[in-house]
């Protein structure tokens, strides 16, 4: 068969001048401009489009928008492949390419279609009661199950395309772009309000020339409402690109926007109800309205000959419609037993059932339909009685009425309600600045759609402050009488839920077997969980529930409606921020210095620092002890500028300081520093660093590279909630100055050559002391501090000389032979000194673990004073820190490895193992000549001198290892001083 | 209790699944039980079957408040581990995880523990380091724990980002064999079902309003179904501990946020393994029905309310698919949010209260779900003997006081920091 | 998404904040070394399901740190003030 | 002998001018400031603050939110309460005088903490509005209004100097990440590196 057969020559939102080709399952097609997939795939007269979850029973186009549980396809390939797309919301594009899903080898031949046969062994809830025995098979069932179930296939190339996110303000936001929607925005939009409009489709429904007109109103389409938050902040999802084979260059894709709105209108129409009857999923049963859609917007022809089933009065249009298009209407089969005289005149010329329902559908060749047969029903209990009548067609289309799209209205927190005459949950009390119009609020008369929907937007607009239009009176809007029917009588399979195959027969087990509440009987049988969410499923699920219970369907209630409306790609949510560009880098004034040199990174928080420049003809390792080796013996710089910063004036800062830190503060002299400790308020260490005094009023002290953040945030905490008497301000200046330490025994004739006038003689500065001074017209803050225990200083100057004062460190440092060094380098050398960095401020230390109780001052109050006086916190037995090396004096010690006497000793049952310590930093000392490491160990400053193991399971090593004095290089610290 | 196979499932087809009884009544409630549970989410419900399958103890009603299992436990990620460092946790987890091995043989409920595999990547050298260490840690106590390389990763999650020049390049991982996922509502059904059978009482829809307590003794309590007596009163309500302890008069050391999680579409499998990481705090994991499962860090407000908002789910994606690149055309579904009770040092606390006679079980963080089998076991051990077995003897309310806390992350006495 | 109105910028969107402590607890004073008070200020909360004041910061924008009176079922914010402020006395236009 | 001197901007290697992203006329011209200085001010004493800095530096230091003013060789952004960016010209000692000044206050000089990029042209508030929270629409961000925001999730100042003209003030060492963003952010719309 070729060619669009199901098209009509004339009619129709279509461009015909504009042919388009496709291909589904490789097969190639025709469809036009401004069609979608699924009417392209209609009008070619291909019915079966998927297979269905768990049965694998072929499925055809249900319905003709977000409603589509059936027709889901992989679309595309390669990166750019899309799993699950509904092709009744693709926009045909030529070349584009579409493949079914679920089904193996073929959608025509699905091997797994024999779980139908299986049927009875497959209710809901199965597995939960099988596959238990023998329990080690379980992993081997649980693979079979994994790739029968999924849908679609994940992409597993990189995804070429732009996704952005933005935010936006408006006074009034208008979802949906039907007849009530429009007529909303336009009301909102002549008060001058400033006003958006988002609407799913590619045009509005009705076409507005006045609003395109107005430079307040931002119209959106191909925009869905994914989710309305708190605080009226809603988020839209626009396919600016998706109905174009790829986008342009630069084009984004999507664009997420985050609408913080003043005022929301609703106006996001009603989807209509599929009836529940016998094999109602065979290819060829769809939605009235869908029907109706296909043959007025698209020219397309469902089928030749149409059943038109329904328990209301909206399916007659259709009807009409499909007439018109030139489809046979077999018969109107009406559940109700009356109608009244003007929907019969809607069916004139057409043959009209009423209190007749379908009972079942017979199914031809690909499992598409061929005809119905029904019978006549007992207008009270609905049970089928008399002979049956079997009508030949094609197409069945089925109305069960209409739910609103509560969604978002719910989303919003507002309270929805049952209204009887519509059969429906209406918008109820809203919570939020919000109105629900139109067939969203269950108004289904066009007119009055229009009324409601000028009133509300002019209500909206009024509500913050603009000048509306007045309000217009609303025929009553008199609700199509609809005769509930929700499950038409048992027979073979009743699908409530398609993409799920969740059928009446599974709704009645879960009530049997006590899975009642509407959200156990989700659960059990996963009606409502697809990527539909239900649309055409919840209220007919739960309305069957309801008549087992012998409720009223409100008692039954539903389950909770959550973002997003309709799902929204992963990209599109995350925008710019992935990747690279998951979270922004923090480079100091130097590190394009140490990229060109060849140096590895490694991320410091959001730093990325320095660890090691390659040298050639040295491994990496060698390269690093290198690097530490040199210090010791002559001289290098490292890259320190990461090092938090915080400016403290005022003139109560000494006594703010005085409180945050455990050190005595009061004697520190105006250009001298100190290693000061924090504590947190439970008396655990926060962070250590140091204190200098600038001025008489004003300090800098400096953080650990990662606690910069949390530590300004704990002194802002105190500054201005507790302690808003004290003057002192606080100002975190660590990016302003390149910090560059430079330590070894030539340190001080490095920096005696480049800042002539400074006297660095011990006596003029000694250690911990500071100075400031100018070079070149560039002021210089000096540090005599050390943390590789060495004779050091830091440098600090403003961040843009950073690079200059690196650089000349190095030329003007080059006879003292200087080179850089970096983290890694520098992390081998506090180890040497037994200072202590993020491994052993584990949060769980207390100060005296670490060997500080001296400088935990006793004649004043500060932070964390009293809870670090806690039993546990100065109980014996505390892990304390102590230094390792190998027993042997040469086998490396094991990263990660914990520490223990008994490396044999089995494990326990119930009382943790008998682990004395464990290893914090471990190295290869280039000083020593052999392996070193910190550790921390039970009553640790006692033991020195003791052997015990290291013992690290997970890498199959054990070391034994002699507990010593933290501090293996210089413990009496001439190097320092000298 | 029928008995649920393969063969009890075929001989019910014949019938048309007619026949299937109810998994647990709907009883209303006694005037007096022995042992009141309030809260049925999982840990609830497992506590009342060990109490009446290792203590004997069997006239106790499960008071819900909503539907059972409509809680956390219906709301969480699924991971279920033991790969813990301190003393107090580690030997908990464990115990748990053994138990999770034998559940549905012994609930006779398929609770489908896909022992799949837990990785937490290592972004960093100081990051391997501390995985290691932690490894070594279980592995003392002789849980399984195995150190991975980036290669090793690579090959196991193949559409992990691994490339070297990441924004945090993954430097290896911490693997846990035997950890895995379960089927969460079947952990709560399942334990209802069991407890059921042996005669505890599980009343949904009674919501408990008031403790009663005389002379320091906790009695019964006030619910919207009645006033209801007890000998004995434990608490397991996750995300309400604080409010409830505040209804017997006790000031708790809790926060109680929100936590977001989500499913993408259904797919085809691609995704074999639980992959959390540590840098921007994420887990994901894929559904047998195929969705992506992920998570990731607090709303950072507290609430009551099972809602979250967008900044968190952005975050999450984000970090998503920085680790996997690939899937960002795959679709997000569902997302929802659940109450959690956060402590001040990120462990669960279970044991006797001040007040005799009432008992707690909670604080579970981001991370009760797997401790359902072995919270109940212990809760149900401290509440039938009122003292509390080896393996939640650090969980109490005083270590706050003495400082015994159990940090795992070292962030100190900020709830949400945990 | 919340907004919250900072008392010196104005409504502002919640990703400028970070939500920082209970907005009831006043620090022992330093005089005080009593472990239970300290306790009680550092670990010991009241959990309001409704009407909570609360420390915010406003992080990503003046960097002060505020109050809000927040409702912890619906996240409705009913006042916000400076951190000294009593909720209850409304307050003039700020500078 | 290096150039001590040689102040150095943080997108040195980064920044090339010219034409990118999009075809047609730019949406935008990215440029960085440079040459100005930055002083961050801050005090206990709003009213003597603002007497001495009116009287010694001609300038009206805003006392609201969101408000910048300018006097005489310097603009004064509001930055907090008792807070304030000042961009002025380059001088020597400018901390000390302004110190001096604003007595009981501090002051820093923030000039080579922070970097300062513009955006200008008719595309410019719709880039922002990608990363930035704020209501950027001209009724509500006027010419002369600033603002403390972010930018994706770097922090940031904006200040408005005309209808389609705004200075991002932001940390140095987040300077490549701000680049990155904002040309990555104006591409779709095309833009010119000045
Ligand atoms: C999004 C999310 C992801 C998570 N991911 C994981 C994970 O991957 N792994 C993991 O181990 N853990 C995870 N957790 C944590 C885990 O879900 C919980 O710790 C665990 O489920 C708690 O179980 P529970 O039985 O104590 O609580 P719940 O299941 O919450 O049960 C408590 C019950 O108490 C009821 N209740 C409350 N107040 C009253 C009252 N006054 N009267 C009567 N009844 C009351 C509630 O309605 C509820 O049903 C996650 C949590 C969330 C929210
Ligand atoms: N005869 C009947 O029983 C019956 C029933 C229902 C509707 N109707 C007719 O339908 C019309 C209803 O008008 P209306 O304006 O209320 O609704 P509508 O259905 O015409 O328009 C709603 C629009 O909202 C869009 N939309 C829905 N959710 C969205 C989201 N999350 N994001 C973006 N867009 C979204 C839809 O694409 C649709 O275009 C009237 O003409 C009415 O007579 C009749
Ligand atoms: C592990 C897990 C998997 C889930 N998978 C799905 C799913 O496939 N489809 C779905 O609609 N919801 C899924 N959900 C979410 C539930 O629908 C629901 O949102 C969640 O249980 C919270 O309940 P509530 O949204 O009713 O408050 C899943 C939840 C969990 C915890
Ligand atoms: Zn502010």
């Amino acid at each position: 068969m070729t060619g669009q057969v199901f098209r009509n020559g004339a009619g129709g939102r279509i461009d015909r001048t504009v042919p388009l080709s496709f291909t589904f399952d490789g097969k190639n097609y025709q469809g036009f401009q401004g069609d979608t997939l699924a009417s392209a795939l209609l009008a070619n007269g291909v019915r079966v489009v998927g297979r269905s979850f768990k049965y694998h029973r072929p499925r055809g186009i249900l319905g003709a928008g977000f409603e589509e549980p059936n027709a889901l396809v992989q679309l595309g390939d390669g990166a750019r492949t899309e799993p699950n797309t509904q092709a009744t919301r693709v926009e045909l594009f030529d070349g584009l390419t579409a493949t079914s899903q679920n089904r193996w080898p073929s959608l025509q031949f699905d091997i797994s279609a024999i779980n139908g046969l299986f049927h009875r062994l497959l209710p809901a809830g199965f597995y939960y009661k099988t596959f238990m025995a023998p329990a080690n098979l379980w992993m081997t069932y649980e693979k079979i199950i994994r790739r029968a179930a999924g849908m679609g296939r994940a992409p597993t190339q990189m995804d070429p395309d732009i996704y952005a996110r933005r935010f936006a303000h408006c006074n009034v936001l208008v979802i949906g772009g039907g007849p009530a929607g429009v007529s909303a925005a336009l009301a909102a939009g002549q008060s001058g309000a400033r006003v958006i409009l988002a609407e799913d489709n590619p045009q509005l429904s009705v076409s507005e020339t006045e609003l395109a007109d107005m430079d307040n109103v931002t119209v959106l389409t191909r925009t869905m409402a994914a989710a309305y938050y708190d605080h009226n902040t809603l988020i839209l999802s626009e396919r600016i690109a998706d109905h174009k084979p790829a986008p342009a260059p630069f084009e984004t894709r999507q664009r997420m926007w985050k609408v913080r709105a003043q005022q929301v209108v609703l106006a996001t129409g009603a989807l209509e109800r599929p009836l529940v009857f016998p094999n109602n999923d065979r290819p060829g049963v769809m939605l009235a309205s869908a029907a109706q859609c296909y043959a007025a917007d698209f020219a397309v022809r469902a089928g030749n000959q149409a059943v038109v089933f329904t328990n209301n009065d909206s399916a007659y249009g259709a009807a009409r419609d499909m007439k018109a298009a030139g489809i046979d209407i077999a018969a109107i089969i009406d559940t109700r037993p009356e109608i009244s005289d003007s929907t019969r005149e809607l069916a004139t010329n057409t043959k009209v059932l009423t209190g007749h329902a379908i009972i079942d559908v017979a199914s031809g060749r690909g499992g598409a339909t061929r005809g119905v047969t029904l019978k006549a029903i007992h207008p009270d209990t609905g049970a089928p009685k008399g002979s049956p009548i079997d009508i030949a067609c094609d197409v069945v289309a089925m109305s069960g009425g209409w739910n609103p799209t509560i969604h978002l209205f719910s989303q919003s927190k507002g309270k929805i309600k049952y209204d009887g005459a519509r059969a429906a949950f209406v918008p109820g009390q809203s919570f939020q600045q919000e109105r629900s119009i139109g067939a969203a609020n269950g108004t289904f008369d066009h007119e009055a759609c229009i009324i409601e929907g000028h009133n509300a937007g002019a209500a909206a607009a009024r509500d913050v402050g603009f000048d509306a239009p007045d309000a217009r009176t609303s025929p009553s809007g008199i609700p199509p009488a609809a005769q509930p029917l929700w499950s038409a009588p048992t027979g073979a399979k009743r699908f409530v839920d398609f993409q799920n195959d969740v059928t009446a027969d599974d709704i009645g087990l879960a009530y049997r077997e006590g899975y009642q509440s509407v959200e156990h009987l989700k659960r059990y049988t996963t009606l409502g969980m697809g990527t539909d969410q239900g649309r055409t499923s919840n209220v007919n699920g739960l309305a069957i529930m309801a008549d087992h219970r012998r409720l009223d369907i409100p008692e039954v209630g539903t389950t909770t409606f959550r973002p997003p409306f309709s799902p929204i790609t992963l990209g599109g949510i995350a925008g710019w921020h992935t990747g690279q560009n998951f979270e922004a880098t923090r480079q100091s004034a130097m590190s394009a210095w140490h990229e060109a040199q060849g140096a590895t990174f490694s991320n410091a928080g959001l730093w990325r620092r320095p660890e090691y420049y390659p040298r050639t003809g040295m491994t990496p390792a060698e390269a690093v002890h290198h690097e530490a080796r040199h210090v010791r013996e002559k001289v290098g710089v490292v890259d320190v500028s990461t090092l938090g910063k915080i400016d403290v004036q005022g003139r109560d800062a000494l006594e703010f300081l005085s409180r945050v830190y455990i050190n005595n503060l009061t004697k520190l002299p105006v250009g001298k520093c100190r290693y000061g400790v924090m504590l947190r308020e439970d008396g655990f260490v926060f962070d250590d660093g140091t204190i200098t005094r600038l001025a008489e009023m004003r300090f800098l002290v400096t953080t650990t590279t990662t606690h910069a953040g949390p530590v300004m945030t704990h002194l802002e905490y105190l500054a201005q909630v507790q302690w808003p008497e004290l003057d002192v301000h606080l100002l975190s200046v660590s990016e302003d100055w390149a910090g560059i330490a430079i330590a070894g025994p030539n340190s001080r004739t490095l920096l005696s050559q480049l800042f002539q006038d400074v006297d660095f003689a011990n006596e003029a500065f000694p250690f911990m002391g500071y100075r400031e001074t100018n070079a070149g017209g560039v002021p210089v803050r000096l540090f005599r501090i050390s943390f590789s225990g060495e004779h050091a200083y830091e440098l600090n100057v403003p961040a843009d000389y950073g690079l200059n004062f690196w650089t000349a460190l190095l030329e003007t440092g080059a006879d003292l032979d200087v080179i850089p060094y970096g983290t890694e380098a520098m992390n081998i050398l506090r180890i040497e000194k037994g200072h202590v960095t993020g491994a052993e401020l584990n949060g769980r230390v207390t100060a005296d673990d670490l060997g500080f109780a001296g400088m935990m001052s006793k004649l004043k109050p500060f932070v964390g004073q009293v809870l670090a006086r806690r039993d546990a916190l100065t109980a014996k037995g505390r892990r304390q820190l102590v230094g390792l090396v190998p027993a042997d004096g040469e086998t490396p010690i094991p990263a990660g490895a914990q520490i223990l006497a008994d490396p044999d000793a089995p494990p326990p049952e119930f009382t943790p193992a008998a682990i004395l310590g464990e290893v914090t930093s471990n190295c290869y000392s280039p000083a020593l000549g052999h392996p070193i490491g910190l550790g921390l160990v039970e009553d640790g400053s006692d033991r020195h001198g003791d052997t015990l193991y290291a013992h690290s399971p997970i890498t199959s090593e054990t070391v034994a290892i002699t507990l010593t004095n933290p501090v293996f290089v210089d413990p009496a610290g001439g190097r320092l001083h000298g | 209790m029928s008995r649920y196979s393969i063969f009890s499932l075929a001989r019910n087809a014949l019938t048309g699944h007619r026949n299937w009884p109810k998994a647990w009544r709907s009883p209303n409630p006694k005037p007096a039980y022995d042992v009141i549970i309030i809260g049925g989410g999982g840990h609830g419900l497992a506590t009342a079957y060990y109490l009446a399958k290792n203590h004997g103890v069997t006239n106790i009603a499960v008071l819900e408040k909503g539907w059972l299992g409509g809680g956390n436990t219906g709301r969480n990620t699924t991971i279920v581990r033991s790969n813990y460092a301190l003393p107090g946790n580690t030997l908990f987890y464990e115990h748990s995880l053994k138990l999770w091995e034998g559940l549905s043989q012994d609930l006779n409920f398929n609770v489908m523990f896909s022992q799949r595999g837990v990785i937490n990547l290592a972004h960093s050298d100081g990051q391997r380091d501390a995985y290691k260490r932690r490894g070594n840690v279980m592995r003392i106590n002789g849980i399984d724990a195995e150190y991975l390389d980036r290669d090793e990763v690579a090959d196991m999650v193949p559409l992990l980002d691994t490339s070297p020049d990441a924004r945090y390049p993954v430097k290896g991982g911490l693997l846990q064999p035997r950890a895995g996922t379960a089927r969460h509502d079947a952990v709560a059904w399942g334990y209802a079902r069991s407890a059921d059978s042996y005669g505890v009482d599980i009343i949904q829809n009674c919501e408990v309003t008031g403790i009663d307590i005389e002379n320091g003794r906790a009695v019964g309590v006030q619910t919207t179904r009645g006033a209801i007596k007890a000998a004995k009163i434990g608490t397991a309500v996750a995300g309400h501990t604080g409010h409830l302890g505040a209804m017997a008069g006790l000031r708790l050391p809790f926060e109680t946020h929100v936590l977001q999680a989500m499913v993408s579409e259904p797919l085809k499998p691609c995704l074999d393994m639980v992959v959390t990481s540590g840098v921007a705090h994420a887990y994901i994991s894929q559904s047998d029905k195929g969705e992506l499962v992920f998570g990731g860090d607090l709303d950072f407000y507290p609430t009551y309310a099972q809602r979250g908002n967008f900044p968190r789910i952005e975050e999450v994606v984000e970090t998503m698919l920085t680790m996997f690149p690939t899937f960002s055309r795959v679709r997000l579904m569902r997302s929802w949010g659940g109450v959690i009770d956060m402590t001040m040092d990120g462990s669960p606390i279970i044991c006797k209260t001040p007040i005799d006679g009432f008992y707690i079980d909670g604080g579970w963080c981001y991370g009760g779900f797997k401790a359902t089998p072995g919270s109940g076991w212990v809760f149900a051990h401290t509440i039938a003997n009122d003292q509390p077995h080896e393996l939640n003897e650090r969980f109490t309310l005083k270590r706050f006081e003495t400082g015994a806390v159990i940090d795992e992350r070292g962030a100190g006495a900020t709830a949400h920091a945990h | 998404m919340l907004h919250i109105a900072c008392p010196w910028c104005g409504l502002r969107a919640q990703s400028e904040f970070t939500y920082a402590n209970d907005g009831t607890l006043i620090r022992p004073d330093l005089s005080n070394d009593s472990i239970d008070d300290h306790y009680n200020y550092v670990y010991a909360r009241d959990p309001r399901r409704g009407i909570q004041d609360e420390m915010w910061r406003h992080s990503a924008g003046c960097g002060q740190f505020l109050k809000v009176r927040r409702d912890t079922l619906t996240h409705e914010i009913h006042a916000t003030g400076a951190p000294q402020d009593d909720l209850d006395v409304p307050k003039d236009d700020r500078s | 002998m290096v150039d001590l001197n040689l102040s150095r901007s943080a997108l040195d290697g980064v920044f090339t001018q010219g034409a990118f992203g999009a075809a047609g006329d730019p949406g935008v011209t990215l440029s960085e400031r440079r040459g100005g200085a930055l002083l961050d001010l801050s005090t206990g004493d709003i009213d003597a603050t603002r007497r001495a800095i009116a009287t010694q530096f001609g300038v009206d230091l805003p006392t609201k939110s969101g408000r910048t003013a300018t006097g005489d060789a310097c603009r004064a952004l509001w930055t907090g309460p008792g807070h304030w960016l000042i961009k002025t010209a380059p001088k020597p000692n400018l901390e000390r005088a302004w110190a001096d000044a604003a007595r009981n206050s501090a002051v820093n000089d923030v000039t080579h903490g922070r970097i300062v990029l513009r955006i200008k042209g008719p595309s410019a508030r719709d880039i922002l509005a990608k990363g930035c929270p704020l209501d950027l629409h001209p009724t509500a961000f006027p010419t002369g209004a600033c603002a403390q925001s972010l930018i994706g999730k770097i922090n940031v100042t904006i200040d408005c100097l005309d209808a389609d003209e705004f200075d991002i003030t932001t940390g140095r060492a987040y300077a490549k990440s701000l680049w990155a963003w904002m040309t990555g952010a104006a591409a779709e719309y095309g833009y010119r590196v000045e």
